[in-house]
Order: structure tokens, then C-alpha cells, then sequence
């Protein structure tokens, strides 16, 4: 394959990435406490989810709101399969189709998760492509809350809001820092390969894509499929190092945090989907401890629960108030590093 | 180590912001300090907010560990508690859950875990051994899968133990939380043509206050039941303009909430002291720390493991709640009596308050 | 009527016009002409207040260069803008109805709305379609007709032979005579300059965002090798 | 017989409380594109107000209604300059996270300043008492309700259609620059735009605190949930189609919990989506906006 | 070769388009003229799929081109360039070109022709950055990057004066003297549409009432009542 100059810079800009990312997972595992590890940990899952979401909304420029629910059926798909029989005859004693009576090792259930939950958002995606703006938005909701009306609803498979527990913990941070940067090479590849550039042009002018020979539902498709497989890689991350799974955490509150962190580093690049993680998951952290009313510098703040709320709120407000294209903009973490013309 | 620090990662706001134990907590272990501390060790409560989120919830427990704390809680929702026990194991740290009456956490999954409550048949078998006491025959159930096992199987309990006592469960309906017009239900009720005595929903406010209201609008007179989600203030509020409304509401619930109960007791000194406890739920809290504390004074130790085992194998452990609670024969769970909550001219009264004998047995 | 004095335009960082200075006096019809990206348009929507600009605009003998938009329509000025901007949901009418916007006198405005739509028959016949679905030629026809609705002192006109059918551009250019012979002042921005000329008691040549030439027709068509280079009229 | 009217009245009370909420979407939408999932929000601050009234001791009803719907115009006017001001011109991306920011703020607020949990309200209660209506037993809310949303809409048809301002703010989400340009004052569109959105939202809120009795921080957020999902299927920006979107809403819904089996009772949701999914599917662009073909115009 | 036959668009109750039947050759520049609202930017959108038509049939080179979607069409070199610019602003000149280059049928003639439209030094820019002049050859340029067997150009030349209209036509006369495409152009350039094209159709209310060499049309009757006007007050 020969790439062409945006691809090749795409390649240099995404290696900057990975070096970031690398060299925070070192940071963190040779200087952090276990508490910042799982924080960290949890970032990366988000960055999953985050990168995921910038294929589809960020090439396609449409807003898809089920981005939780397809990171939610990879990580049930996954635990279903890979957690051991002797756990799931007390867990799930009902299960249909002889769902507790078998158990494959994590690597092939996490192909299967990816498989299945391909499959889901092809049949999906064949829906998606075919409406536009809020169509896109309002459909894609509608699939977030039926996935969770079936998680909730199936207590037999998937056990609702209860614990689904007893999924081996096989994933370390390295595994996720891994991960991560083979997904951010995958994303940024994207972005720069035909497919993304011609997704990219749908998104400025759809008609004047129409035109130049550009099949538009197809590669929407493609987008789609491609962020819901790495969505499940997500939440095969997630089951894998938490060990227990619920309904909960694949609904409206992630959907919104990891909407915020998309659109604050900016969703039309890979860098900003990069960014806004680290700055939202970061950021987060330490308003946290602000809520709580710490002593600093020698004065007693005051509890202030919600602060978070209005902080992430806040930073939303502020980033479409005064860089509607987040913080990167249509920059990539190349083009401040590089020159502009090679 | 001249403190005994507890762990608190809840959820202080979101949709679970209704438990906010910590509250309770907080005040209990000003109490204790001002009174000499555990065993002359100051007790510190540490709280930081889950917001419901596991994955923050799972950080804030090993954030706390690595602190030192001697016990933990956690969102009281079994995907958390789980994980968080889980990690909590090799620091012979256990979690103490006042206000957790799932009963999934029962099953043997993890053993480094209290509830200090009943779990919901106990509640659903109070509950129904008084209505079958005030004559009732028929019922219907209302069930929702949102709220886990507490809103989708705690009906069903309660339905079994009224078919034992030769009523009859007319209909199960579903809801959704945050139901705000329950016409279509209540024509359904009326089209069953029969003479309903009772309906039962485990749920919170506001949709019982709207429930209860529309009932009666309706012309269904009958009793409207439910569990420890009732135990709201602003259930009460809704009797203000017309006690008649809650004459015919009751619910069994955690611990006593009526007047003279310690519970209110509690809220009206914490009061004093600066901290607002605003019902049952921020009250169970202080169990938390009530529990801790006499085992540190017990046991003479500041160390976790043997914390947690001097609670597990006490005959009985004095907390606020209730006189005091066992985990002796049951190991996770406290079996206490459940207390039956009614009202009489808008005010709560003490309906029964015993341990009930036929419960179902098969609930695990 | 129109005075402009040391009028700087810029778009972002990008300065587009670079401190004109012109008059249009009352009753008159001045042109604008220059090749792509003079800053014609830029000029207008300055004067128009819609782009920021630095200057000093009098009209009708007051300042009106920090007053908004809709304060300067309300003095007497208004735009048949390049590009039309009609508006593509409203119906014709409605776009007639709403070009009126600041007047108050039911009866007066109806029958201006009457008179444009027998003016231009073709508006009359798709008077309840949506304006969006005229073609090119109609909606520029319906962009001049809705900036006279509001009965202005002014007339700012930007490129009004824009993409229309010869017999069309004739009518129109016939329209504007008849606006002039009217009483109505005129700042016309054309590419057709011949045209334009023909019509203009006055006219400045615009290039860069400078002016370079200006003079009546007789005066600038004498230095026709600017005027060549500049408007392509041989 | 009775059965059927009956839960017939119900799906058209449902239906008129999410075409009222749609409808205050819809406005908004069709003047500057702008989803505002805010509108929650200012249905809170109207259940808020009424809580401030009864700490006040001010229970007289009209001070109760009319402070209320005051304060859900106020807000919705404030929301309009403070954070919508700067997005007036951007893509309809920008706008709706806007409106989620505002949202989630908002509600941090309430829960900041009053209470995380619900707070009772009791001062509506006497708008509700049971009516004999063709022989149905409904409630008086829910005849209020439907009246109230007819009203609504015929005045809305009206003024869009006859008043120049009404059509300055259709013409505004085209192209407002040009609405400028024709001497309308923009600010006025605007305000006057989110005043009604306001004065719905604040007359949802009524409904809403007479039925519930109490409001916490999420008060809005479910029906304004579904209010979006009505805009949309019955076509986004138009307000006919906002109506008719909250009415199909409302059938879909009562006929989901009526028809359903129990056992698939819990699938309620489940459902109700995959109906309206479907919808979409058919009419991508909504029910009452034809499908437009797309050409070269100019 | 394009061929149109019996090709009727209404819109609601208006005949846009009324059974228009028409060839162009490759290798032939085909003006097509009329007054405004004529039917011709229809005509441009039936043929290149992003309006359908209510009847009649398509063909290109004999093959039918009807049931064929807009991105169908152009990958079987059908292309347009639009009057109200349609470039991909966030992309940049030589991604606006690839775009095109991607789906179409690989085309040689797209190298020579960015030096040829001027867009050699501009190729790494963003297409959003460019001057109007530029925006308008770069559409020319991209659906050049279809390798087109039909070119349509609706109205290139408006908002362009005389210098940069000619400086226009060359750079076209170098297209079709490169290229064996079938060129369609609109305009109301007269004069501009005169010394480019072979033949001129003109279209009024929606149906064809004259096609000839260009002399023939400016002499015909019908088209000066209909399009022209007054010979006199004609600019060209
Ligand atoms: N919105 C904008 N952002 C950046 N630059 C702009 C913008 N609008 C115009 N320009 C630049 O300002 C300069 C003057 O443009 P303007 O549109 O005023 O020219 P014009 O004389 O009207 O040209 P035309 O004959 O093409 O209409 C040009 O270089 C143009 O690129
Ligand atoms: N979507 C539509 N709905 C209704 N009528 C339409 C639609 N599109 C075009 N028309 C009508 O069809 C006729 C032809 O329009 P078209 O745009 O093809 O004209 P044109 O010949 O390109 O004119 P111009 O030279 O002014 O661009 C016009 O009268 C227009 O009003
Ligand atoms: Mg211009
Ligand atoms: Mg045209």
C-alpha cells in the first residue's frame, strides 16, 4: 500500500499519541499508587470509547447517542461467554440456550463479542444510514434505551441492574495502554484512508458528495460498524479488568460523559478525541476533590456537591460558546508539531 | 494509628443520591468523638462522591484502602459492592451496607460483607402478614425491573405470602420509575372487575404520593403497601391538605421511622449538633459507625480483619437503628425486626414491628 | 445622502477593504465596480453593518456607523444582497410581507406587494410557493422586489444581474432606471459594467480594497486600460 | 367498551402533555435549529418556584400558577442570553450539546441549592378531582390539559401565519443575517421565541407539579426525553408536527402498557422505541415533513 | 453519448422539465440556454441523479442510466459542478480532488489539468481558505477527477467578468481538447457560450424550443422573444 502525504502524516501524528499514552501508562505503573492506576485504567477505557465515537461522529459529523449500549453488549457477549461455568450456574441458574453451561477462553470470547456485536450494528447501521441530522441523533437513542430495556428486562442473561459477577480479571493497565495505542493507530488511519476522507466530504456537502461519485450510506455504514467493534473492544476491556458488570453503567450518565470529552478536545480529530479524554478524565478527578471540601493552602473549603456537574456542564457550555470545534479544531497533534507543508 | 477511618465512596448525587448514608454517618461519629471516640480512638469518616458510577466508585474504595480505612461503603447496588468487596479482600477490609436489602449479595459471592438490614422478603412478608391481618383477600402487584430485585421481586414475595394466607393475586402490572400518570394502570385495575383490598409496589416517591392520590381519584379504596422506598418525608407532605389520603397506606420498612423512634430521635439531635438528616435512609449511616465503633471497643484492635470478624461472630452488636443486630447465624445479612409503618391522621405510627416467621425460603 | 470616509473592512484576520472614502448624493445612482475580490460585497455588508468594519458612515446626515443593522433599515437604507438570501421557507408573499417588516401601514403595503407581483408576473403565478423552489432568475427578481418593500432612501443593489437570463438583466437594469427616474438613490455593485456604467451618474473602480479610479462614465472611460484591466470592457 | 374509551382518554392525556413539551422544542428548533435539551430545566424552575411559594407561605393558586409560568419564561429568556446567545449562528450540533451543558448544569444547581431528592409540592392538588366525560371517568387535569394544548396550538398557527413577527421567525432559521436586513430586530425574534417556549414549558410545569406533587432535579428530563422523540417523528421544526409526534407518543405508549403481556411488561420501553425507530425508518425526515428531493438551487 | 428521451420532471403541479429529448456526443460542447426558471439546473440534476425524474428514460453510451443512484452515476462518469459552490471546505484541495479521484474511473487527465486550473501551489491548502475564482475551477477540476464521459457546468462563468470569463474558456477548450468528454454548459454569458460551444439547446418553460449552431439560435425568433429580448440591449 502506498500512503500519500496526509496519510503519512497521519501515521507521524498518531505515533505522537501513542508516545503520550505510553508514557503514561510508565508513569503511572512505576510512580503511581493503585489508586491512580484504576483511574487511569478507567480513563483509557473511556479513551476506547471516546476514539470509537470520533470514527462515526467525528468523520460522519452526526450525532450517535448509543455508543454505551454497543460498548454494553460487547462487554455482556464477553462475559457471558468467558466467565466459568461454576460461576454462572449461581449466577445466572436460568439462563436460556444453555447460555451457563459452557465457557471459552477470554481471547476467543472477546472475538465473539466483537463478531456478534458487529453483526448487531450492521443490521442497526442499515437503519442509521438511511436518515440524516436529528433523524440520526433520535434513532440512535431509540437504540440506547432498547438495549437497555433488553439488558434490564433478559435478568435471566444479563441480570438488569444487578451484579453480573465472576468474569475473570485478565486485563492489566498494560493490556489497555496496548490496546489503546493499536486503536489509535486503527482511528487515525481511518480518518486518513479513502474511506474517511470521502465520509469527511459527506459531512461538508452531501449532495456535492452525492455527485462526485461518493456512496454515502455505505460508508456510514462502514464507520458504524467499525466504531461499534471497537465500542465492544471497549467493554471487553472494562468486564475483563472490573470483573463485574451491570446494566447501569452502559446508559444515559457515560453517554454524556463521554459525549463531553468527544466534543471538548474537538470530535473532527483524533488528537481532540485524545485530548478531551485526558483533560475531562483529569479535570474530573480533581474537581472531585474539590466537592468534597478539602483543606488547601490552609482554608477549609466547603462540601459542594454537584460541582462536578456544573464543572463538566460548564466546560461543555464553554467549548461550543468559544471553539465550537473543541479544542483541536481541524487540527491534529501533527500540524503543531510539523510544519504545514512537507 | 491514633484514628479509625471508614471509607465512604457514595453516591452523594444522581439518581441514588436518595441513600446519602454519609450523612447519618457523619453526625453518628460526631457523637461519638464528642463522647471519647472508640475504644479513645477519634473515628474519621471519610466521604467522597461515586456518583453512581461504578468505575468511580471501584477508584474511591482503593483510594480509601490505600489510606487505611477499617471499613467501606459503597453504592448500595450489587454490580458495585461486588467489585469493590472484591478488591477490599486482600486488606482483610469488609464492607458495611445499613441500607442494602437486595438479595443477590447473599448469595456467597464475596464474605467481606454486611448488610445491616434484612433483605426484601423479609420486608414483603411483614408487610403481608399485616395486610392479611387487616382482612385482605385480593391484591395486585406492581412490578418494574428497574430498581433490580427490590421493585421487580419484592411484589412477588409479598403476593406468595398473601396466596399462603388464602388471598389471591389478582394481576401483576409493570411500571417504569418516574411514573407520573398511572391512568392506564388504574383502568386496568377497574377493568378487572373485581374488588381490589390491596395494591403493593416497591418504589419511591414521587410516584407512590402520585399512585396513592390517583387511587383514590379513581375510587379504588384499597390498601396501597409497599417497602422501605415509602420511608420518605415527602411521602408525609402529601397528606398535608388531606390526612385521609395515608389512611389507608402502610409499608414495612428498615428500621422504625414514627415519631418516638429512635430514628427521629436521632435526626432532631443531629440537628442540634449542625448536621441535617433528612429520613431513614441518611439515618441508617450511623449503623455504619455505631457497628465500628463498639467493635474497635470490643476488640481492643484497630485492625480490619479482626474488625469484621468480631462483628461477624458477635451474639449482638448495639446500632442506632433498631436495639441491636446479629450477623451470627446469617453471615452477610443482620435479621432484625422489621417494622410495619402506617398513618393516622397524617402521622406515622407503629403499626408491628417483629421478626416475621414465613418467610419465603427460597429467595436465594 | 451616503458619506463614507476611510472605510476599513476585514473578515477575521483577513482585511478586505483597505480605507475607501466615496459619496453617493441624493437621487443618484452610483456604481461599484471591480473585479472578483475588490471588496465590493465586502463594502455593502459594511455599510449594511452585517461585517465588522472601522470608518465613518453618514447617512442622511447622521452617523450611522455603530448603529445595528435593523436601526440602519429603519433609517432608509436596505440590500438586495449578492446571493439573493431569499427566504426559502416563506412563500413569496410572505417573503413580500415580511420585506415590509418595518412598515406599519396595512393598506400601503399590500398594494406595493400587488404592484411587485404584477411587476413580475412569474412572482405572481408561484406567489404561495415556497420562494425556495424559484429558480435563479425569480429569486433575484424577488430579492429587489422585497428590498423595495420597505420603501427605502437608499437602495443598495449587489450584483442584481447575477446568473439572470438576458432579457431578464435587461428588465431589471429597465427597473432600476425607472427606481432612479423615482427619486430612489442607488449604490449598484456590477460586473456587467457597460451596463452598470450606462446607467451610473457616477462610479468608483475598486481593486484590492482600494479604490483606484473614479469619475462619471464619460471621465473613466477615458482611462480605458485600467478599465480594461479591471472590468474587462475593451 | 368503557375499557377501550377509557384508556383512549388516557393515551390523549399523554399525548397532550408530551405535544405541549414538544411544542416549546419545536419553536425554538424551527427558529434557530436549536435542540434544546434544556427545556427540562426550565420546567424545574417553574416546580421550584412553587416550592419557594409554599416556604413563603404563599398559597393563594393564581400567585402559585402565575409565579410559576412567570419564572419558566424568565429562566428560558435568561438561558437565551446567557447561553444560547453565543451559539445563535452555529450548527445544530453545537446548539444541542450546548443545551445538554446547560442541562446537566442546571440540575447540579438544584441539586446544589435545594435537595438532591424530590420535594412535595402540594399547592396544585385542587386542580385535580375525577370528571364524568361521556360516560369515561378521566381527571380534570387531564380535560384541562388536552384544552390547554389545543388552545396552544391554534394560537401558535395564528401567529406564525399572520404576524410579520411570526414570520420573521420562520424566516430566521434560514437566514437571520437577512432577517436583520429587512429591519426586523433580531433580539426580539429571539426573545420572543424562547418566551414562548417558556410560557409552554411553564404550563407543562402546572400539569406536571398538579399530577406529581413534588420536583427533584430530573423533573424534566423524562418527558422532555420523549417530547424530543415526538419532534422528531412528527417531523423536527414543524409544529404540527410536534403535535401530532406527542400524540403518536402517547398512543404508542398506553397501548405498549396496556397490550403487552405482563411478562413482556417489562419491555415497556423497549417497544415504544422500536415503534418510533421504525416511524423514522419509513419517514427519515418525520411524518409531516415530505420528503423533500435535494437539488442545485441558485 | 448522452441521451435524454422524453424526460419530464413536475414539481407538485409545475412541469419543471416537459419531454426533453436530446444527444450529446462525446468530444461535443453542448450549450444549453434558456430564461430563468427554464428547467436547465433541473435538467442538470435529473441527469446527474440527485433529482429522479417522473418520466422518460437515460442512457448513456446505450446504457440505461435511470435506476441508477447520483453516487452510481458519477462513478460511471457522470459529472457537475454546481453553481452555488460545493466544495468540501474541512478538506483540502488535493483531498477535495481525491474524493472524486476514488470513485471515479481513474483519470489521467487530472494531473495536467491542476496546473492547468492554476491549483498546483494550492494543493495542500484547506479548499475553505481559497478565493472564489479558485473554489469555482477547483469544481472543475475535482469532477474532472471522474474522468467524465459527461461533463456538465452550470453556469461557470457567472459572477466572473469578461477577462476571467475568457481566461474560463480556454482553460475549457484545453479540457475538451484533452478530454473525449460530452460537455454540457450552462450560462447566460452569451458571448461566452458562442465561442465555446458547438450547439446550443434552449430550453424555455421546461421543453426544448430551438436547437442549432449558434448563429442559427441568436437569429431564431422564438428564442429572442423567449430568452433574449431586444437584440439591442444585449450587453455581448
Ligand atoms: N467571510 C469571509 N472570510 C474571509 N475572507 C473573505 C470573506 N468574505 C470575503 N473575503 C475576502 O475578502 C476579499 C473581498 O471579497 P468581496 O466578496 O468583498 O469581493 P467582491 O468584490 O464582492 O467580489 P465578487 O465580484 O466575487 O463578488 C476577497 O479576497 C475575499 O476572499
Ligand atoms: N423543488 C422544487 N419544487 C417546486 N418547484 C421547483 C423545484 N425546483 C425547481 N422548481 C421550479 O422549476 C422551474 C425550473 O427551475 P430551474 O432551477 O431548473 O431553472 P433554471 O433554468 O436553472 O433557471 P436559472 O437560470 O434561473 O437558474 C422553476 O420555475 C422553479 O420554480
Ligand atoms: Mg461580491
Ligand atoms: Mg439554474
Amino acid at each position: 500500500m502506498i500512503l500519500n502525504p496526509s496519510q503519512k502524516r497521519g501515521l507521524v501524528g498518531a505515533a505522537i499519541l501513542a508516545a503520550v499514552l505510553i508514557t503514561i501508562g510508565l508513569v503511572v505503573t512505576y510512580f503511581g499508587s493503585r489508586y491512580q492506576l484504576r483511574l487511569v485504567y478507567s480513563a483509557y477505557v473511556n479513551l476506547l470509547v471516546v476514539l470509537a465515537m470520533q470514527v462515526f461522529m467525528g468523520n460522519a459529523r452526526l450525532t450517535n447517542l448509543s455508543h454505551s449500549a454497543f460498548m454494553g453488549i460487547g462487554a455482556y457477549v464477553a462475559a457471558i461467554c468467558v466467565t466459568p461455568v461454576t460461576v454462572k450456574s449461581i449466577s445466572l441458574p436460568d439462563a436460556p440456550w444453555g447460555l451457563n453451561a459452557f465457557s471459552l477462553d477470554p481471547v476467543s470470547s472477546a472475538l465473539l463479542a466483537i463478531a456478534i456485536t458487529a453483526v448487531l450494528a450492521l443490521i442497526v447501521g442499515l437503519f442509521v444510514v438511511r436518515l440524516t441530522g436529528s433523524g440520526v441523533t433520535i434513532f440512535s437513542l431509540a437504540v440506547l434505551v432498547i438495549v437497555h430495556s433488553v439488558f434490564l428486562y433478559r435478568t435471566d442473561i444479563f441480570k438488569g441492574n444487578q451484579a453480573f459477577f465472576g468474569i475473570p480479571q485478565v486485563f492489566s493497565l498494560t493490556s489497555i495502554v496496548i490496546l489503546s495505542v493499536f486503536v489509535v493507530f486503527i482511528v487515525r488511519l481511518f480518518r486518513e484512508s479513502r474511506w474517511g476522507i470521502q465520509l469527511r466530504a459527506c459531512a461538508d456537502d452531501e449532495v456535492g458528495a452525492a455527485a462526485m461519485g461518493v456512496n454515502i450510506r455505505r460508508l456510514r455504514l462502514i464507520a458504524w460498524v467499525l466504531s461499534a467493534i471497537l465500542l465492544a473492544v471497549a467493554g471487553i476491556a472494562y468486564a475483563y479488568f472490573l470483573g463485574t458488570i451491570s446494566a447501569r453503567p452502559f446508559y444515559f450518565n457515560h453517554v454524556f460523559l463521554t459525549l463531553a470529552m468527544l466534543i471538548l478536545g474537538g470530535m473532527r480529530t483524533v488528537t481532540g478525541a485524545v485530548l478531551g479524554t485526558l483533560l475531562i478524565s483529569f479535570g474530573l478527578e480533581c474537581v472531585r476533590w474539590l466537592e468534597t471540601g478539602p483543606v488547601l493552602l490552609g482554608i477549609d473549603l466547603p462540601e459542594v456537591l454537584g460541582l462536578s456537574g456544573i464543572a463538566l456542564g460548564t466546560v461543555i457550555v464553554l467549548t461550543m460558546a468559544l471553539r465550537p470545534g473543541g479544542i483541536m479544531g481541524d487540527q491534529e497533534i501533527e500540524d503543531l508539531v510539523l510544519k504545514k507543508q512537507e | 494509628e491514633d484514628t479509625i477511618k471508614i471509607g465512604l465512596g457514595v453516591p452523594m448525587t444522581g439518581d441514588l443520591a436518595i441513600y446519602s448514608e454519609y450523612l447519618g454517618a457523619r453526625c453518628m461519629a460526631d457523637m461519638i468523638n464528642a463522647e471519647g471516640g472508640a475504644g479513645g480512638k477519634k473515628i474519621e469518616v471519610l466521604v467522597q462522591d461515586s456518583a453512581g458510577d461504578t468505575q468511580a466508585a471501584i477508584s474511591l474504595a482503593q483510594k480509601f484502602l490505600d489510606e487505611g480505612v477499617v471499613m467501606l461503603g459503597t453504592t448500595p447496588f450489587s454490580d458495585t459492592m461486588i467489585p469493590v468487596a472484591q478488591i477490599a479482600q486482600p486488606y482483610g477490609v469488609s464492607i458495611f451496607q445499613p441500607q442494602s436489602t437486595q438479595v443477590e449479595m447473599h448469595a456467597g459471592i464475596v464474605d467481606n460483607f454486611f448488610t445491616g438490614v434484612s433483605p426484601d422478603p423479609f420486608t414483603a412478608t411483614a408487610a403481608a402478614n399485616h395486610a392479611l391481618s387487616e382482612g385482605v383477600k385480593n391484591v395486585v402487584l406492581l412490578t418494574s425491573d428497574e430498581g433490580g430485585s427490590w421493585s421487580a421481586r419484592t411484589p412477588l414475595w409479598f403476593g406468595q405470602v398473601i396466596e399462603e394466607g388464602g388471598g389471591k393475586v389478582l394481576a401483576k402490572m409493570n411500571f417504569s420509575f418516574g411514573t407520573s400518570d398511572w391512568s392506564p394502570q388504574i383502568a386496568d385495575m377497574k377493568a378487572l372487575g373485581e374488588e381490589i383490598d390491596a395494591v403493593y409496589i416497591s418504589s419511591i416517591m414521587p410516584d407512590i404520593g402520585v399512585l396513592v392520590r390517583q387511587l383514590r381519584s379513581a375510587g379504588i379504596d384499597a390498601w396501597v403497601v409497599g417497602s422501605d422506598g415509602f420511608d420518605d418525608p415527602s411521602l408525609d407532605a402529601v397528606a398535608a391538605d388531606d390526612p385521609a389520603i395515608l389512611e389507608k397506606v402502610f409499608f414495612a420498612t428498615l428500621a422504625p421511622s414514627h415519631n418516638e423512634s429512635a430514628v427521629v430521635k436521632f435526626m432532631a439531635d443531629c440537628k442540634e449538633l449542625g448536621h441535617d438528616v433528612p429520613g431513614l435512609f441518611p439515618a441508617t449511616g450511623a449503623d455504619t459507625v455505631k457497628a465500628v465503633a463498639w467493635a474497635v471497643e470490643t476488640s481492643g484492635s484497630s485492625d480490619p480483619a479482626v474488625i469484621a470478624e468480631t462483628i461477624r461472630t458477635a451474639e449482638s452488636i448495639p446500632v442506632l437503628t433498631v436495639d441491636s443486630i446479629s450477623f451470627k447465624d446469617t453471615k452477610t445479612y443482620a435479621q432484625r425486626t422489621i417494622p410495619v409503618i402506617g398513618y393516622k391522621d397524617g402521622k406515622r405510627v407503629l403499626i408491628s414491628n417483629e421478626i416475621p416467621e414465613n418467610t419465603p425460603k427460597d429467595w436465594n | 445622502m451616503l458619506n463614507v470616509e476611510n472605510l476599513i473592512v476585514s473578515h477575521g484576520p483577513i482585511e478586505a477593504v483597505h480605507g475607501i472614502s466615496f459619496a453617493v448624493d441624493k437621487g443618484r445612482c452610483v456604481s461599484l465596480l471591480g473585479p472578483n475580490g475588490a471588496g465590493k460585497t465586502s463594502t455593502i455588508s459594511a455599510l449594511m453593518g452585517v461585517v465588522k468594519s472601522s470608518g465613518r458612515i453618514t447617512f442622511d446626515g447622521a452617523d450611522v456607523s455603530s448603529l445595528p443593522v435593523e436601526a440602519r433599515v429603519q433609517a432608509g437604507m436596505s440590500v438586495a444582497p449578492e446571493g439573493r438570501r431569499i427566504f426559502s421557507n416563506l412563500s413569496v408573499e410572505e417573503n413580500l410581507v415580511l420585506g415590509g417588516a418595518t412598515r406599519s401601514d396595512r393598506t400601503a403595503k399590500d398594494a406595493d406587494i400587488a404592484h411587485w407581483l404584477e411587476t413580475f408576473p412569474i412572482l405572481g403565478e408561484r406567489r404561495d410557493q415556497p420562494a425556495g423552489t424559484l429558480s435563479g432568475g425569480e429569486q433575484q427578481m424577488l430579492a429587489i422586489s422585497r428590498a423595495l418593500m420597505t420603501r427605502p432612501k437608499i437602495l443598495l443593489l449587489d450584483e442584481p444581474s447575477l446568473g439572470l437570463a438576458p432579457k431578464i438583466v435587461s428588465q431589471i437594469f429597465q427597473m432600476i432606471e425607472r427606481l432612479k427616474a423615482q427619486g430612489i438613490t442607488i449604490l449598484l455593485v456590477e460586473q456587467n459594467a457597460t451596463q452598470a456604467l450606462r446607467l451610473s451618474d457616477y462610479a468608483y473602480l475598486l481593486n484590492n480594497g482600494r479604490i483606484v479610479a473614479e469619475g462619471t462614465k464619460e471621465t473613466l472611460g477615458q482611462s480605458s486600460a485600467l478599465m480594461a484591466e479591471l472590468t474587462g470592457i475593451a | 367498551m368503557e375499557y377501550v374509551a377509557q384508556q383512549m382518554m388516557n393515551a390523549l392525556a399523554f399525548g397532550a402533555e408530551y405535544a405541549l413539551i414538544a411544542l416549546g422544542l419545536a419553536i425554538v428548533f424551527s427558529i434557530m435549529g436549536l435542540v434544546n435539551f434544556a427545556h427540562g430545566e426550565v420546567i424545574a424552575v417553574g416546580g421550584y418556584t412553587m416550592v419557594a411559594f409554599a416556604a413563603l407561605a404563599l398559597n393563594n393558586p393564581f400567585i402559585v400558577i402565575g409565579g410559576a409560568i412567570a419564572a419558566a419564561i424568565l429562566m428560558s429568556l435568561l438561558l437565551e442570553r446567557v447561553a444560547f446567545r453565543p451559539v445563535r449562528y452555529a450548527d445544530p450540533t453545537t446548539g444541542l450539546l450546548t443545551a445538554f451543558g446547560v442541562s446537566i448544569i442546571l440540575q447540579n444547581v438544584f441539586l446544589l441549592a435545594v435537595s438532591p431528592r424530590p420535594v412535595a409540592v402540594t399547592s396544585l392538588y385542587f386542580l385535580d378531582w375525577p370528571v364524568q366525560l361521556l360516560g369515561v371517568q378521566v381527571s380534570s387535569l387531564q380535560v384541562f390539559e388536552a384544552v390547554t394544548t389545543v388552545l396552544v396550538i391554534v394560537g401558535l398557527m395564528l401567529f406564525l401565519k399572520r404576524t410579520t413577527l411570526g414570520l420573521a421567525m420562520r424566516a430566521a432559521s434560514l437566514d437571520f443575517e437577512m432577517v436583520r436586513m429587512v429591519g426586523v430586530r433580531s433580539n426580539r425574534v429571539f426573545a420572543v421565541a424562547f418566551m414562548v417556549s417558556g410560557l409552554l414549558a411553564g404550563l407543562a410545569c402546572i400539569f406536571i407539579m398538579a399530577r406529581r406533587g413534588s420536583v427533584d432535579p430530573h423533573l424534566g428530563f423524562n418527558p422532555v426525553l420523549k417530547a424530543f422523540v415526538a419532534c422528531v417523528v412528527g417531523g423536527f421544526g414543524s409544529l404540527p408536527g410536534a403535535v401530532l409526534g406527542g400524540f403518536l407518543l402517547g398512543a404508542i405508549e398506553v397501548a405498549m402498557l396496556v397490550l403487552l403481556p405482563q411478562e413482556y411488561g417489562g419491555m415497556k420501553d423497549a417497544f415504544v422505541f422500536g415503534i418510533i425507530a421504525l416511524v423514522l425508518v419509513w419517514r427519515p425526515d418525520g411524518i409531516l415533513s415530505p420528503p423533500t428531493e435535494k437539488g442545485d438551487k441558485i | 453519448m448522452l441521451e435524454l428521451n422524453g424526460i419530464t420532471k413536475t414539481f407538485g403541479g409545475i412541469h419543471a422539465v416537459e419531454d426533453v429529448t436530446m444527444s450529446v456526443a462525446p468530444g461535443e460542447v453542448r450549450g444549453l440556454i434558456g430564461p430563468n426558471g427554464a428547467g436547465k439546473t433541473t435538467l442538470v440534476n435529473l441527469i446527474s441523479g440527485l433529482l429522479t425524474h417522473s418520466a422518460g428514460s437515460l442512457l448513456l453510451d446505450s446504457e440505461p442510466l435511470d435506476h441508477l443512484r447520483a453516487h452510481e452515476r458519477a462513478a460511471r462518469g457522470v459529472a457537475r459542478t454546481f453553481q452555488n459552490l460545493r466544495v468540501f471546505p474541512s478538506l483540502s484541495v488535493a483531498q477535495n480532488i481525491d474524493v472524486a479521484r476514488y470513485s471515479g474511473r481513474g483519470a489521467e487527465i487530472v494531473e495536467a489539468a491542476i496546473p492547468e486550473f492554476g491549483l498546483s501551489d494550492k494543493l495542500n491548502q484547506n479548499a475553505g481558505s481559497l478565493a472564489y475564482g479558485q473554489l469555482r475551477r477547483l469544481e472543475i477540476v475535482r469532477a474532472l477527477a471522474l474522468n467524465p464521459r459527461v461533463l456538465m457546468l452550470d453556469e461557470p462563468a457567472a459572477g466572473m467578468n469578461e477577462q476571467e470569463t475568457e481566461a474560463l474558456g480556454r482553460s475549457l477548450t484545453w479540457v475538451r481538447t484533452h478530454s473525449d468528454s460530452a460537455i454540457l454548459v450552462i450560462d447566460h454569458d452569451l458571448k461566452f457560450i458562442m465561442s465555446l460551444c458547438d450547439k446550443i439547446t434552449v430550453l424555455n418553460m421546461g421543453a426544448i424550443i430551438a436547437e442549432g449552431a449558434p448563429e442559427e439560435i441568436t437569429k431564431n425568433q422564438e428564442v429572442i422573444d423567449a430568452y433574449l429580448g431586444e437584440t439591442d440591449e444585449r450587453a455581448a
